[in-house]
């Protein structure tokens, strides 16, 4: 049984997942589909049950209704898990995963930043990446975002220009 | 009267010391790129930039001590040039002299120092005050083992005064052999108060950007340019006169020849040394100070007591 | 006085000191920069030293375009250099934007904050063209052409310039009986 | 006593990436760092939303000009796999020398960089100058030095012919003979050696907490490469050593990078040798079907992330890039504390953020800091550290130990 | 062996080397084959198909239809990037790169380029003053 069978399987025995939330894309990638509910049981399993000890990166994504969040997680042997769990937009709310991987907290202000995300339990400090500054309730990445509703709000007071 | 004056404003004197000092300059860089296998600045590099920065606009910051701003380029350039006065350079006389001036030429020379330090103090610019701690720092450093390593010469010629030293050494030539460390300490010191690699922790601008002279520009920036310029030229004269007392008794000519020849010799080595090493952290320049160089020259002074007693009962 | 003015121009072209600061650049042109540094390309030889501190520099080099948090650090710098003061653009984004134009972060250029002395394309530019970019501007600086070639002491066939019909530069300071070897190499 | 704040950037000669850290001094020794990141951020994620998939391209290649090729060949790589294209060997091939030789690029200048950090503008002179070897050698095969735009959806641009293979021998065997020198260099120039060594260290466990990647990480310890463990290119044909080291500090991050050098001659010899004839693109179509990729890949400064995930149109969906330095950066507090101010260039240098070469740092902070203690105090701290170190007591561990108890 | 000076023989032995310096801009440098500098536009082969805009990443290229079958492209020399894409993309080889990187200007406006589609000689390249 290949590497990325056996990861599926005890997903599978373990959570008793359905098989189309678990789609083997190819060789050592796994993408795996989380109700919001069981992610962080899955997610604490996948680090330290099943040995995922580094976190590549979280992406989020705006699906129109939802959130969707993809924490990447890789093995030592070259494995990666993708958990993908979805939020409602109205109330974007995450609870922080900085316990476990205290260097996911940049990826954390990332997507409060870029996607208004509301991460609980992440400790104060300065945003990323935006600007200070910036004004509250604009998220870049989503999609019904547009670069023309910063005109005017920001940058505040513009210096004297030169040009 | 006329004399004195030509003296000290044009020959040896202030109009000279500037012309050699950008040649030395030009020399340093250019050697310094050489060394690095690329071409380097022109000949008149230094005097153009001199030109530049003098008919450049000059910044005074709001928050800085102006009077104090201006008056420490005018006081490092003005001590560099006296203590250059009584140093003998092609003769064995120098233009002033009087028993103990070799007390004074060290004094003079350490002015510069505290014109940087208070020059980056009163900037108030943090990284000016970064850098004008870590000069004074660094002058506690290497002070006492230069003061030890020149008045080791001193000791074994048994005067003060800089010229009869030269006179004396110009008659037991040989006698010149014994101070070799003490000639290796005082390049290692010059370099250090000269605050070039690797000793150039005040200005280290990787780390705190141009250190003393952060906020100075302008005018009082090419001030302080020509007299570091300055200062390296009369700390190799002092050098060259205190270990190198070669070639004095030769006649004019021929003996600024020789002078020409040591100065450069000592410049470049300089530049050689600033070439190979990496900058030191300030406290690894501070041990090493006063682990190894200041030892070598307590060595010196003792091996010269010994000797003074030996050979001049 | 006329003299003194000539000699403050000549040693203003002679002696163009540079700080460089990067407003939102990928990096390339800014290693292209440091490139132009080392010995390979050595400017040096036209007296150009890097300057870590605004208030020692002649010349603003910006790579990059103006991202909307940078803008203000940029004018500030700029504000801070002593006159006369120099702008140059160096790289495709510091001159339009480039490739990162319509990003909602981006200003634009760097003309979008502070008025631009030289504009040098390239993505990134090679560190030639940042020397064929200072030289244009420093030449520019001259007011009158570049000094007639008929003084230089080399024929038709012996100037590397000349003879491609091209005015000669003369930032080697040299007058007269020049050669590629004379321009710097010895 | 008190401490003061020291203000590093948005523009400081460590720096290339405008990035700003306030540094909280006692004395001449770190207490505290704090970073603000975001002022290179340029908005290139949603831009790569609103154009097509070969604009993107383009753009994502100028995410980062001096790995370049990685984050375009990382993205593409995801482009790829969503489109289903089966890539011609002798472009992978390609690609992967590409790769390789942009590694050399870049880790020779580092080392030039790094040299510049602590006054040693010597060693950056010559690094540099024989970094334009490779320069020429990428020039020649791609038509750039920087930005090398090799890449298309589909392959490479341009084949590379039996010439350019020669002479990449050739280049490989000068490269080789400088690296030798350099490591020697390294390895007996005593002011190098202090002010590397014992610098900027971090331990094994708080590198794999926090996620470093890269050399940063090998340099501690952390046997991690994603050439090795999730083979991508050409990198499951050759062989090659994954080079580690357990020094912890900058010097160890030294070492791990020079001996990358020497694999990648090594390697490029092998992928010369090997190169297989053939094709170098196959026909890519315009709009990608829908899907989701991630892509991993070995920049030389460590894993660089793309996820892209299209919807059928020639537009991607979005596309989310995690470039190495920031999962590095975030060791970099760590490696700060009680350090010196001097080391601070050539520690946020070691992890290559790929911003350190330039020289820039501006003065933007007015408030002055007073300062009273005198050298005495601090070369009395100095020794007491040293001392209690000879004895087994570990300051750097305890404080660091300390400030996390106190945190939790 | 740990010593100081390690690198003295090397700067000794440059010392006495011609140094690594390229000429520029006294000696020209020649480019390499492929490198992509300025972009030359053949108005007799452009089709007008307008391909290169499409995939141009920075769209600074505009084809505009002067008559019948004849093109005139503008280019915005400030804005490209040089990546060759558009030669790439041309299915008539209308677009070329050139060696030409001295594109330095002191104002912004004389880096627009305009090929004009007549009269039809190949090089009818001008920058607008
Ligand atoms: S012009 Fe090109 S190389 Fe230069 S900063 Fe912009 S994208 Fe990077
Ligand atoms: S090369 Fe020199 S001498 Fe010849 S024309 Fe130019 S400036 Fe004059
Ligand atoms: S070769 Fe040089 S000097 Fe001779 S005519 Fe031409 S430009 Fe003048
Ligand atoms: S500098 Fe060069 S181009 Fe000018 S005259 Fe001299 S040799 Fe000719
Ligand atoms: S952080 Fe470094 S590696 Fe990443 S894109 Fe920027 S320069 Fe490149
Ligand atoms: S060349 Fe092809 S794509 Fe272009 S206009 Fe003609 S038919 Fe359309
Ligand atoms: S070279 Fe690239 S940027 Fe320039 S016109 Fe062509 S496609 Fe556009
Ligand atoms: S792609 Fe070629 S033929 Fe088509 S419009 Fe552009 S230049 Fe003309």
């Amino acid at each position: 049984m290949t590497n990325e069978e056996k990861i599926k399987k005890e997903l599978l025995e373990r959570f008793g997942f359905s098989t189309e939330q678990i789609r083997v894309a190819r060789e050592r990638r796994v993408f795996l589909e989380v109700p919001h509910e069981q992610f962080r049981r899955v997610f604490e399993h996948a680090v330290n049950g099943m040995d995922f000890q580094h976190l590549c990166t979280i992406t989020g994504l705006d699906d129109g209704d939802t959130l969707a969040f993809v924490y990447h997680l890789a093995r030592l042997d070259g494995a990666v898990l993708s958990l993908k769990t979805r939020v409602p937009k109205a109330s974007p709310v995450l609870r922080t995963i900085s316990d476990l991987f205290p260097g996911g907290m940049i990826y954390e202000r990332e997507l409060a930043d870029l996607l208004g995300a509301r991460v609980e339990g992440l400790p104060e400090g300065n945003r990323y990446p935006l600007p200070e500054g910036w004004p509250d309730g604009q998220h870049p990445l989503r999609k019904d975002w547009k670069a023309e509703m910063l005109d005017g709000v920001y940058p505040k007071e513009e210096v004297k220009s030169h040009g | 009267m006329a004399w004195s004056l030509f003296n000290l404003l044009i020959f040896p004197g202030f109009l000279f010391l500037f012309v050699f000092g950008l040649a030395m300059e030009f020399v340093d860089r250019k050697l310094y790129a050489r060394l690095q296998n690329r071409i380097g600045p022109p000949w008149f590099q230094p005097f153009a930039d001199f030109v530049k920065l003098a008919a450049k606009e000059d910044i005074i910051p709001e928050e800085a001590d102006s009077v104090m701003f201006r008056l420490m380029p005018a006081f490092a350039l003005a001590s560099v040039v006296t203590a250059f006065f009584y140093i003998p350079l092609w003769s064995t006389q120098s233009l002033f002299s009087f028993n103990g001036d070799l007390i004074v030429v060290i004094y003079l020379l350490t002015i510069p120092t505290l014109t940087f330090f208070l020059a980056g103090w009163h900037s108030t610019s943090l990284f000016s005050m970064i850098g004008a701690t870590r000069t004074l720092t660094q002058l506690f450093a290497y002070e006492v083992p230069l003061f030890m390593a020149i008045l080791a010469p001193a000791l074994l010629a048994g005067t003060w005064s800089l010229s009869e030293m030269t006179v004396f050494y110009d008659q037991h030539p040989a006698y010149a052999a014994f101070n070799i460390i003490g000639l290796i300490v005082s390049l290692i010191a010059l370099q250090g108060k000269l605050e070039r690699v690797p000793f150039d922790i005040p200005e280290a601008e990787t780390e705190i950007v141009g250190g003393t002279f952060t906020e100075y520009s302008g005018r009082f920036l090419a001030m302080f340019r020509i007299a570091i310029d300055i200062e390296a030229v009369v700390g190799a004269s002092l050098i060259a006169a205190v270990f190198l007392p070669f070639g004095l008794g030769l006649g004019a000519a021929w003996g600024f020849v020789f002078y020409l020849v040591k100065v450069l010799a000592v410049i470049a080595l300089l530049a050689l040394l600033r070439t190979v090493l990496a900058r030191l952290r300030i406290e690894q320049m501070v041990i090493f100070c006063w682990r190894i160089v200041a030892p070598a020259a307590l060595f010196q002074l003792l091996i010269n007591l010994i000797l003074s007693g030996v050979l001049r009962p | 006085m006329k003299w003194l003015q000539k000699l403050i121009t000549w040693a203003r072209i002679k002696s163009p000191w540079i700080i460089h600061f990067n407003t939102g650049a990928c990096n390339a042109c800014d290693i292209e920069i440091v490139a132009a540094l080392t010995p390979r390309y050595d400017i040096e030889r036209f007296g150009i030293l890097l300057k870590g501190t605004p208030r020692h520099a002649d010349v603003l080099m910006c790579s990059g375009p103006v991202t909307r948090q940078i803008r203000d650090r940029l004018v500030r710098i700029y504000e801070q250099m002593p006159e006369p003061k120099f702008v140059v653009a160096v790289g495709t984004c510091a001159c339009s934007g480039g490739v990162f134009k319509g990003c909602y972060n981006v200003k634009g250029g760097i003309d979008a904050a502070i008025p631009v002395s030289a504009y040098i394309p390239g993505c990134p530019a090679r560190p030639e063209a940042i020397i064929d970019g200072v030289v244009k501007l420093l030449t520019s600086l001259q007011g009158a052409k570049p000094a007639p070639i008929a003084d230089c002491g080399l024929q038709n066939a012996d100037c590397p310039v000349g003879g491609q019909g091209a005015a000669c530069p003369d930032l080697s300071g040299r007058r007269g009986g020049c050669s590629p070897q004379k321009a710097g190499l010895e | 006593m008190a401490n003061f704040k020291i203000p590093i950037g948005p523009q400081h000669p460590a720096l290339k990436e405008p990035e700003s850290f306030t540094i909280t001094l006692n004395g001449e020794t770190i207490i505290e760092m704090d970073m603000r990141l975001g002022y290179n951020h340029r908005g290139i994620e949603k831009a790569c939303e609103e154009r097509s998939y070969i604009q993107a391209m383009y753009l994502v290649e100028r995410v980062c000009g001096i790995c370049s090729h990685s984050h375009s060949t990382c993205f593409i790589q995801a482009v790829e796999e969503i489109a289903g294209l089966a890539i011609p060997a002798r472009a992978q091939y390609i690609r992967t020398i590409i790769a390789e030789l942009e590694r050399i690029h870049s880790h020779l200048l580092w080392l030039g960089v790094a040299g510049h950090e602590i006054g040693f503008d010597t060693l950056l002179m010559y690094s540099w100058r024989d970094r334009e070897v490779v320069m020429d050698t990428l020039a020649a095969l791609t038509g750039n030095r920087v930005n090398y735009g090799i890449n298309t959806i589909g392959g490479v641009r341009r084949d590379i012919s039996k010439e350019h293979l020669a002479g990449l021998l050739k280049t490989m065997d000068i490269l080789e003979e400088r690296t030798k020198y350099y490591i020697e260099v390294a390895s007996e120039e005593i002011t190098l050696i202090q002010r590397l060594s014992g610098v900027g260290f971090i331990s094994h466990e708080d590198t794999v907490m926090l996620g470093a990647v890269g050399p940063t990480a090998r340099a501690s310890g952390v046997d991690r490469d994603i050439r090795r463990d999730d083979p991508y290119l050409a990198y499951k044909d050759i062989e090659f050593q994954v080079i580690t080291d357990t020094h912890n500090d900058v010097y160890g991050r030294t070492l791990v990078r020079v001996g990358e050098l020497m694999q990648c001659y090594s390697m490029i010899r092998q992928l010369v040798a090997k190169i297989p004839e053939g094709p170098v693109t196959v026909k890519a179509p315009r709009k990608i079907p829908a899907g989701e990729a991630f892509s991993r890949y070995e920049a030389p400064r460590g894993e660089d992330v793309h996820y892209v995930k299209a919807n059928g149109t020639d537009k991607a969906e979005r596309v989310k890039i995690r470039a190495p330095t920031l999962a590095n950066l975030q060791s970099v507090a760590r490696m700060m504390e009680n350090n010196r101010l001097a080391d601070v260039p050539i520690i946020i240098a070691a992890i290559d953020p790929c911003f350190s070469c330039t020289d820039r740092m501006i003065r933007i902070n007015d408030t002055a800091g007073r300062r009273k203690e005198t050298i005495s105090w601090q070369a009395l701290r100095t020794h007491s550290l040293e001392w209690y170190r000879k004895q087994g007591v570990d300051f750097k561990d305890l404080n660091a130990k300390m400030r996390q108890r106190m945190k939790a | 062996m740990i010593k100081p000076g390690k690198m003295l023989r090397e700067v000794l032995t440059s010392f006495f080397q011609k140094p690594a310096t390229v000429l520029y801009p006294y000696v020209k440098v020649l480019m390499p084959d492929r490198f992509r500098g300025k972009i030359r536009f053949l108005a007799t082969l452009c089709i007008g198909c307008k391909l290169c805009m499409r995939d141009c990443p920075t769209n600074c290229i505009t084809i505009t239809k002067v008559g019948d079958k004849r093109f005139q492209a503008e280019f915005d020399l400030d804005q490209c990037i040089y990546c060759a894409q558009c030669v790439d993309s041309c299915p008539k080889k209308a677009l070329e790169s050139t060696a030409d990187y001295e594109l330095a200007q002191l104002q912004r406006n004389k880096l627009k380029m305009i090929y004009h589609a007549e009269p039809p000689p190949p090089q009818a390249a001008a920058p607008i003053e």
